[in-house]
């Protein structure tokens, strides 16, 4: 039984009914794997519903950790270790457990009822339908019963601790010691809810004790530590990240915070994480609804402050008047979208891409936006920084599109010192000499910002054209024509300030697997392992998606095939197609869920495995 | 920490005059517009807001959303933002909480505020947000040259209704009161002694101020108010409301609004004032913050009954940014000033060497 | 021309039962839901409206937006529509506007119809469309998982708001007052009886119905309405408004309710039944179309006066749709029913030959 | 004096201030051209205030009208004569007026305070400044104010008859009969306003009289009729014609018109003329926003009725999150847009094309709607039919995309026969063995139109992901992918039911002129200028822009050039460039303004005169 296997990285899953506590348990397992130096990526999934009833599919809540002695990008593709509470979450699940992978099961839950309820036709532990797994049958139920008898709780929370017990058979499992969760459990609930807490931290040893008594297991993995980069780690969601991003571009920024949202999966948290910043001044407002959240925005950005708003693709509909008259009026300010799956109300607590072209022209008139994207978790504290670096460089709108993969997931993120911050310090025009809100500034095409209370600067502003240099309303048809271009252009010119585009990998070869948003992590080890197998596949990821870096179409062009994974329908191939006439090949899933890194293996080996040739035509345009 | 530096106002402001206010952007309204005299007034009462507030003109911001009211502020020389349909409040909204330094005046129309923006206008009321609302009624949709308003009267026959509109017309005051709006108004824009007024007293207010001011379109719905609005039956028709007053009104007070009670409910009845006991009126109040009475005046019916012009209620309450304020402070009271290094490393951390 | 051909309704319809009207699909609200007792309160009215108003089942339809309470018509075994954050009322309109013949209902929340959607909400009540709306009021916003509500009382702390609200609550049924509905009541979603009772009323009612019902949250917002709601209490607590009669409660109805003129407006207060004399009781009365006391009884400040349950107001007045069907009919009177290839030709023409 | 000039067309542009009648005017000369038999086309410009002040550029209104014995489809680039009311709408014009044109002017409005407030420096009636035209003063004012002496009318009323004075002049400068005009004036306006009737009779006669007598032009011009397709005709806006043929395509239906607007220019005609249609049993409502008469619109067509909402640009963003609940419903909707200039409130009487992105992308997820596109005012009727021919067929939103200058412009309409009209009765599903409201028809994919009323088929449908074949809600993964590939193979399929593109001109050759909208009659009239001086250029209109017919990618192959004129900054031709990967060449034009056939032309000498050769890569992705 001290059979000690040494592995690389793990993925494991736990997943139950809603009221489990399984983002919770996840989360403990997964701050601790951190703790130990591991490299970390999660993905929690959970239903529409706030809790849909108990034992059916549709409540299956799951949370998966991938923790790892190397550099990784992904929760994984396939669990090797399942834990399911109940028939529900097993049959939710199994279809995405690796081959030959172990299922640890609470056996109290496998009763008729229960896995009828799970729409089995019969009982999964008696048919053969498992046979492929190793299964590790434990009576969780009873056995945290028994383990919390004492502590005065009442029956129903003595339930809700068998989560605690089956992490307690997982510390175990991992060969890690059960202290730093006991300590963890007393730091967060020992003050409001001492007995409860209490009641955790003996289940945990439980579950920890029946594994090291009961011989259930025939080792134990241990897992090195990851040889990350130097420096200060916590770990981060992509929401997280987001908001500590947006508020660092305000100290950088010497100006306030104003946010403005209204609640939507799978963005609400931003809200909730800015909303505890009031001693930095951090403004934040629930609004009515989307439309007044970009007001709002739109109104602080006017008065000086970093605007911002937040909110997921329905929401991103409703804003689209508003963006269009933060274009006019050339204001900076950022909209957020985290992503979800739609279209309409779609699956709100699932993950997509689709929403890039919305993004570019959900407007009406020629009304361009600059775009990014951040590609992890932690990526979300840089680029939201970046959002506004643009943003009042240009005097322009940026829309920032997370996902609900990105917003969700978690990863360690090294904290960066002040030294490696971007400085952005902005100033307000103030010259009275030169009066013109629409003069604009010969680099960036930017127009001044004038504050109201600047005194001899007083003017007009509105969504309807604007006369060159005064910004008066003009129906001017030249006039018309010249604005259109410098709003377009202006956007243009950001390419000089953003960094170009970089690949991993070869620089020149048969393929280039292109990518943005969170397709990032699999992508890049997709690409690393066709390396690792002798291909000739290289790997790139664009963050800027409005505009591209200047380099963009001379890489394309160094490839013999581009290939394109999006969770979308080929939302930015076509943009690329259209621009460089370069035949990219699409790789589309639109499955609410992000690739597996063997789906992009799989489509490397059928490119290079010698299909059609990458047909160029024009490369610019 | 990242406080505004306009946060602080100037000590002593420069003394205007009403040309201060006039923008060099020409007037684009019809002739005979009721907008002008709006415009007007407005100008003319700068010059003392700016006095008694001692607030320099560069702190003043007037938002609009669309229609003809809505060009308002081209041509104030003040600052000025003429936003989209409807969404004025919001913007100002944003504006005002994030720029407590600043006056913010939100101008609308009655398609503008009561038809696609009713639902912001509301908001903004009820979150008492520091900003003084002029809404311009005239009763139909100016701009688009003509289709009824929300508040057109019933059965109105307009571009888009040939045979008659069919919805009860919404009362811009009482929803205004509903919504919770700390001071509300209302004035006629020809009655421009009275317009200054109140305007004057939506500039002092802290808090959001409701103004509705009726406006006649001469274009597209001539003569809407003139049943009580003409010089020649105003005395008689209107009902000019004052603080702590009883709700007199006609030729020399003849005629008094009272209240009755009874198995139908309560409604209002006019009678003769010589035949009322004093202690038997009913005061008006301004102040009183469950003041149904107040409420119940922006109801009365137009056809039957004096229209009240003046302040139906104004009372004291924190405003939104005020208590933003309030918690910003408390909230550095109780961690400190934000500090950014800081608070990216509150979390549970751990180190790589 | 083209009425629709289900424009007439079924000679007599079937009888049905409670389960007619349960839908197979699973209930997905949390255990303990308030949710649960408005559907089986729905479900077990549902045959007595349908007997009543000679309805079959297919011609009932459930419209919502989004949000816990707007999952409600998956689980009516109706037609039913699940549509947008907010915008049910508008969905809902275009059906009953243009098929007179179904009954159509529509269920929201508090966020959905009175922060995104209570513009909507007051133009559709407004207008007098024939739907019935009832609001699920939990003071939360359940399906995002708790942040504060139109209706979150001042000062709560929640998700969104951990320092606590600054906002002055919407009262959902003062503002239905003030958009003219025509129906208002109030339920409490565990006081089956009286629910089912309201519901059948609003069924019957011909035009804008609006039911606010009292709905707890037992996991965002437990408690909510503990105060006046719980059994032990509601006695007290309440006031069951019944048309034609005083506005008496308490235990054997030993409370009154009085309404107070004077100097300072007026207000509402509480007196002992017996110390007051009958004929200085004031009636409800649910008909009368400027009924000021309907109005001011939505207003009573919860914390210390009782709370009313029942219909405020059920008054009588044509719906938009039944005027649209005048219109349609005067059209036609004037001018004959439609011909397209007559009306084409319908003005200045010329030939070529 | 009875020196006779043959002519085959003439344009010519009625301009002053916005009170001076001139859009009366300009149509009732329109009128009567139509009814002598020319073939027409209008263009009217106004300003977007109601009434700006007078005298001031800002006020100027025109109205253009091309008329001509021969078939044309534009307005006219250059008007060959411009009536010019005061020198602020001499000024306003004088640069679009063809070289040596003619200038009628009113020259007692040529004050010294009136050519100031136009903005001239010094009388452009002395300085020489218009000495490349011929110019006619005439005191239009003064000669109106006495001919209507005796009417007693007011002052005020008098000169505004001035406008029927200078009709009075053109009706004889192009050898008419005044009559029909006078007969117009005592239809429209006798019976109310009988002594204004009168005066404008007054008014029109004498400025008749004093051209016949003053020796003023020299000569008059005769224009013959054109040679129409034989029928009966009557003249058309596009907004009236949109109208008509949504009516018409109601009563082809068998189902009744419902529409729900937000009036906002250029859209709110419609609004008007359908709500005159009461004894149809057609129900229009104004409501409260755009949003809520998309949804009342997607009520309607829930119900059985034709949904139908229509609106300009920044409406449509608004409308974009409702849009998108249909297409997850798959209700047949139709959504005018009656595009004008952007971004924002942008110039709201002007025309422009920036919206067609707008519509293809302007909603959060994969979420494909049906566009189609009336080229001309006329076109509009037929357009109109077709949307809803594909909505009901498809159960698909459909938009519909107008412009400002389809909009108010007007040309003949050959009123058709009922013989000429496509069957496009609809059917509700009814079966009750079949209650399944998401089971698709195998050839058009569309899913049964269910109505509430329908016994036994009571079901739910909503804006959450559908499960194929029961549209119960599902997060099922792989069914989302399912649902997704429907909703988009569906509009692929509308190729199927719509005529292929067809060139004018050569089969094959050097240049295909491509266009969509109300570009139609430019390009193809400039194309077959260049056609008559022997160059090899087509052209091609592509009224249905999702999908495209079928053989679009085929047409454009045969051509060595592509050239894609587009009010916008290149919008189809980004499309058309991402599909096919064909090199087109675009040409732009943002200025409010429609092309000029001259600009066009030009555009095809300089590319014929030897640029770049057409890029193909692949034709097919
Ligand atoms: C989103 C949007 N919808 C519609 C319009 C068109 N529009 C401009 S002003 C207006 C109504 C104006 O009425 P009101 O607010 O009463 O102003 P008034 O012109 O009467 O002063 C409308 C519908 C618009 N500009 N934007
Ligand atoms: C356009 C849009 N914005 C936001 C949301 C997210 N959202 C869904 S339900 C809801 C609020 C629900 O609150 P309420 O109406 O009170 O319903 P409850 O869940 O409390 O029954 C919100 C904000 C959405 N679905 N669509
Ligand atoms: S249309 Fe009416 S409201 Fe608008 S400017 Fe003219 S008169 Fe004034
Ligand atoms: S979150 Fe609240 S409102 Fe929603 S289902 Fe659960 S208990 Fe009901
Ligand atoms: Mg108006
Ligand atoms: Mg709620």
């Amino acid at each position: 039984m001290s059979n000690h296997v040494e592995i690389k990285n793990a993925v494991i899953r736990f997943a139950g009914d809603s009221g489990d506590g399984i983002q919770i348990t996840g989360s403990m397992f997964t701050h601790e794997s951190a703790i130990l130096g591991h490299d970390i990526s999660t993905m929690p999934d959970f239903p529409a519903e706030i809790r849909a009833p108990a034992g059916t599919l549709a409540g299956v809540s799951s949370f998966q950790l991938n923790f790892s002695s190397y550099e990784i990008d992904t929760p994984g593709d396939q669990p090797a270790v399942l834990v399911a509470l109940n028939p529900a979450a097993l049959r939710a699940n199994i279809m995405d457990l690796a081959p030959g992978g172990a299922i640890i099961l609470n056996s109290d839950a496998f009763t008729k009822s229960e896995w009828q309820k799970a729409g089995y036709a019969s009982d999964p532990l008696a048919d053969h339908s498992l046979s492929g797994f190793k299964i590790y049958p434990i009576p969780v139920s009873s056995l945290t019963l028994a383990a919390v008898e004492n502590t005065g709780i009442s029956r129903k929370q003595a339930v809700q601790c068998k989560n605690m017990f089956t992490l307690g058979v997982i510390t175990w499992l991992y060969d890690r010691s059960i202290e730093p969760i006991k300590r963890y459990i007393d730091k967060r609930y020992s003050a409001i809810r001492p007995e409860m807490a209490e009641a955790n931290k003996l289940a945990l040893q439980a579950g920890y004790n029946y594994a090291d008594t009961v011989e259930l297991f025939t080792g134990k993995y241990q897992i090195t530590a990851a040889k990350l980069p130097p420096g200060v780690y916590r770990r981060v969601t992509g929401n997280e990240a987001t908001a500590l991003g947006m508020l660092t571009a305000s100290e950088l920024c010497g100006r306030p915070l104003f946010y403005a949202s209204y609640p939507i999966t799978p963005a609400s948290d931003i809200l909730h994480e800015l909303s505890k910043l009031r001693h930095f001044g951090v403004i934040t407002m629930q609004a009515e609804d989307e439309i007044a959240a970009m007001g709002m925005a739109i109104g602080a950005a006017y008065g000086g402050s970093l605007g911002l708003t937040g909110t997921s693709g329905p929401g991103m509909a409703l804003k689209s008047e508003a963006i269009g008259l933060a274009v006019m009026t050339e204001l900076p300010v950022v909209i957020i979208n985290v992503q979800r799956g739609g279209p309409s109300t779609g699956l709100p607590t699932k993950t997509e891409q689709a929403d890039l072209l919305q993004a570019m022209f959900g407007r009406n008139g020629e009304s361009p936006v600059a775009i990014v994207a951040p590609a992890t978790p932690a990526d979300c504290f840089h680029m939201a920084i970046e959002a506004f670096r643009i943003a009042v460089r240009y005097m322009i709108p940026v829309v920032y599109l997370s996902d609900g993969y990105l917003a969700n997931g978690s990863e360690p993120w090294r904290i960066p010192g002040p030294e490696e911050l971007p400085s952005m310090r902005v100033k307000f025009h103030r010259d009275r000499d030169m009066p013109l809100p629409y003069v604009r500034d010969p680099q960036t095409l930017s127009r001044p910002w004038i504050v109201p209370g600047t005194p001899g600067l007083e003017h007009r502003i509105g969504g309807l054209e604007k006369q060159d240099g005064t910004g008066d309303v003009s129906y001017n048809s030249r006039n018309h024509e010249i604005m259109v271009g410098y709003r377009a252009e202006k956007v243009r010119r950001i390419a000089e300030v953003i960094p170009p585009l970089t690949v991993s990998g070869p620089e020149t070869g048969d393929l280039l697997i292109l990518g943005w948003g969170s397709t990032y992590g699999a992508i890049r080890h997709a690409a690393e392992n066709a390396r690792n197998q002798g291909l000739s596949v290289a790997s790139a990821h664009l963050k800027y998606l409005n505009p591209w870096p200047a380099n963009t179409g001379e890489v394309l062009g160094r490839y013999k095939h581009v290939l394109l994974p999006e969770l979308n329908s080929g939302q930015l191939r076509m943009l690329l197609r259209a621009e460089y006439l370069v035949d990219i090949i699409g790789m589309n899933k639109i499955m609410g869920k992000p690739f597996l890194m063997t789906e992009i293996e799989e489509k490397i080996q059928t490119i290079l495995g010698g299909v059609r040739p990458l047909k160029t035509a024009a490369v610019t345009c | 920490m990242l406080m505004n530096e306009q946060a602080t106002r100037n000590e002593h402001v420069q003394q205007y005059t009403r040309k201060d206010f006039i923008s060099p952007e020409a007037v684009r309204w019809c002739p005979g517009c009721g907008d002008y005299s709006i415009l007007a007034q407005m100008q003319r009462v700068m010059p003392t807001v700016c006095a008694e507030l001692n607030l320099p003109r560069e702190n003043i911001v007037f938002i609009s959303g669309i229609g003809c009211s809505s060009r308002f502020p081209y041509y104030m020389n003040t600052y000025g933002f003429h936003t989209i349909h409807g969404r004025a409040p919001t913007i100002a909204t944003g504006l005002a909480v994030s720029r407590p330094d600043l006056q913010v005046w939100v101008i609308t129309g009655d398609g503008d505020g009561l038809s696609i923006g009713a639902n912001h206008l509301l908001h903004c009321l009820r979150r008492n947000i520091d900003i003084k609302i002029i809404l311009f009624n005239n009763r139909i949709y100016g701009l688009t040259k003509g289709q009824y308003s929300p508040t057109s009267e019933k059965g109105k026959k307009t571009k888009s209704s040939p045979m008659g509109t069919m919805e009860a017309p919404v009362n811009p005051l009482y929803t205004a009161m509903v919504a919770e709006a700390t001071f509300v108004a209302r004035a006629i824009a020809t009655d421009s002694d009275r317009l200054r007024e109140i305007l004057l007293r939506a500039a002092r207010h802290r808090g959001a101020a409701f103004v509705e001011v009726l406006q006649n379109c001469n274009v597209f719905n001539d003569g809407a108010f003139d049943s009580f609005a003409e010089k020649a039956v105003m005395e008689e028709r209107t009902l000019i409301l004052k603080d702590g007053n009883p709700l007199i009104f006609g030729k020399n007070g003849d005629k008094v609004l009272k209240m009755r009670g009874g198995s139908h409910g309560l409604e209002f009845e006019v009678a003769p004032t010589a035949e009322t006991p004093a202690d038997k009126l009913v005061l008006h109040n301004e102040k009183s913050p469950r003041n149904y009475l107040a409420r119940l005046l922006t109801t009365l019916d137009e056809a039957t009954l004096p229209v009240p012009i003046g302040v139906f209620q104004a009372i004291d309450r924190p405003h939104y940014g005020a208590q933003l304020q309030d918690q910003i402070a408390m909230a550095r009271k109780r961690n400190g000033p934000g500090k950014l290094f800081e608070h990216l490393h509150n979390a549970d951390t751990w180190s790589v060497t």
